[in-house]
């Protein structure tokens, strides 16, 4: 686990990965490498937690327009939970949310996915 | 202290445009801006530091804060190439999603729908981001 | 990028210190410094805005940060009043409990055990702290 | 309730001030205020817990010595929990912890005091 990812879990068949600290790059990079492997894995739903990531760049957020599009190719699905308001005004103002719910918990997220 | 004015020269390390950020919130709480502008201030340097580091082809960034009564102006100012803005292509989701597209391409859309107003001054001299936020009355 | 060096300009704003304690986090972290070391160098930082924003009678500030191979220089600038520190008592806590005595005055004693190097120039046109923490061969 | 001041409880006969953010002087005097009225009503055991001011100033930390003088008039006392290393460090430097336990937790801080 690197500095930038503070958790990953399975949960009812939802990959759940906590993110920590700046969402830049190098985060954006961390998460993308722990979804490809989940996906190799046959993970298709996927829970992205911010609750520590107040702090986000359009580098690291443009990272996960990739996930997106790997996850439309089979049908599978992100969500993410515990935004901070700019944070989740950041998603809105670049479409994420057209594509990706946002859950209040981590328990709503799992269930509303699963 | 009347309209204080803070000025940062800050270098390309990793990260370093959360000294910016730390800024804007102490001058922020400091003005009694809310904490919603105060994230989009930040947001709003943060892609205008990454746009300098990452384009300008200069070592170091210069961000001036200024505090009048009525707004917090903020400049990131940079020495190098400098761009034509009306070349920018505006970004959008869905050709985003296209395979091969770059999916980068986001900070300025991101400044202009955060602030109340934004002036690029760019030239071969290198480039001045000029940004405002409000203070209500009620604030 | 060879000996980046950041350079900040502050006002006398409440808390504006915590600009500069940011940089010094991210810079360490640049540095691989300790995070013993990030939180005295941190400390000493805030010790020396103090003093100069409460007994400089300036309005601003300027801190330098200059990152070498070997350690990590901080310099807190005002051009004030300055002070004559071989006047300045050292403090103890017992004398500090004593009825009536002033508790503070403790600012630099704490750099100095803070930081590796500490010094002081000053004069009638100004304070300069010059002060170091060296970086270990296996940090 | 200040923003310096996250919460006040009344435990085994110690009162616990938990702090927040950046422990200057507004927090300093804020923590003198709850406990000259804390004293007034007869309380005379003090836990102040610093877990969410990971950052001090010379300033804050003075008003505590003020704290410890009036204790010691009555023969009271006060502790500290969660401190940040470079808090503990401050105040060992400045003799605070010469008058002053430092403990691990909250409840183990009551458990000592009470
Ligand atoms: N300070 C700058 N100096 C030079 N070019 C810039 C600067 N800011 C922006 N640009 C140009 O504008 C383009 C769009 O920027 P932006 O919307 O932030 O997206 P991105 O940086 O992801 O490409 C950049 O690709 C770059 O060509
Ligand atoms: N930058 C400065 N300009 C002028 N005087 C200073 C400066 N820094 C320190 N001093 C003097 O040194 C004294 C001791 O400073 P310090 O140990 O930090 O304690 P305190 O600030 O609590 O008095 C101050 O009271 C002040 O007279």
């Amino acid at each position: 686990m690197s500095d930038t990812i503070k958790n990953i879990e399975e949960k009812s068949g939802v990959v759940v990965i906590s993110t920590n600290g700046y969402f830049n790059n190098i985060a954006g990079d961390a998460v993308l490498e722990v979804f490809n492997q989940k996906m190799e894995s046959g993970n298709t739903k996927f829970l992205i937690d911010m609750a520590d990531s107040k702090v986000v760049n359009s580098i690291g957020v443009s990272i996960l327009i990739e996930i997106i599009e790997k996850l439309q190719a089979v049908d599978g699905k992100m969500a993410f939970t515990n935004l901070a308001g700019i944070v989740e005004k950041t998603f809105n103002i670049m479409g994420i949310t057209k594509y990706c719910e946002v859950y209040e918990s981590i328990e709503v997220g799992i269930e509303k996915l699963s | 202290m009347k309209n204080p004015e803070v000025e940062l020269k800050l270098p390309v390390i990793p990260d370093i445009e959360l000294t910016a950020t730390k800024t804007a919130e102490v001058i922020s709480k400091h003005m009694n801006l809310s904490e919603e502008k105060t994230g989009e201030i930040s947001m709003a340097i943060i892609e205008s530091c990454i746009n300098a580091f990452e384009h300008s082809k200069t070592k170091e960034i210069y961000i001036h804060f200024i505090v009048s009564d009525d707004k917090l102006t903020v400049k990131v100012i940079d020495r190098g190439t400098g761009f034509d803005k009306s070349k920018v292509e505006i970004p959008n989701i869905e050709n985003k999603l296209k395979a091969d597209a770059r999916k980068r391409g986001w900070g300025l859309q991101l400044v202009a729908e955060l602030m109340d107003t934004v002036e690029y001054d760019s030239n071969e001299s290198g480039t001045t981001v000029t940004m405002t936020k409000k203070k209500e009355n009620n604030e």
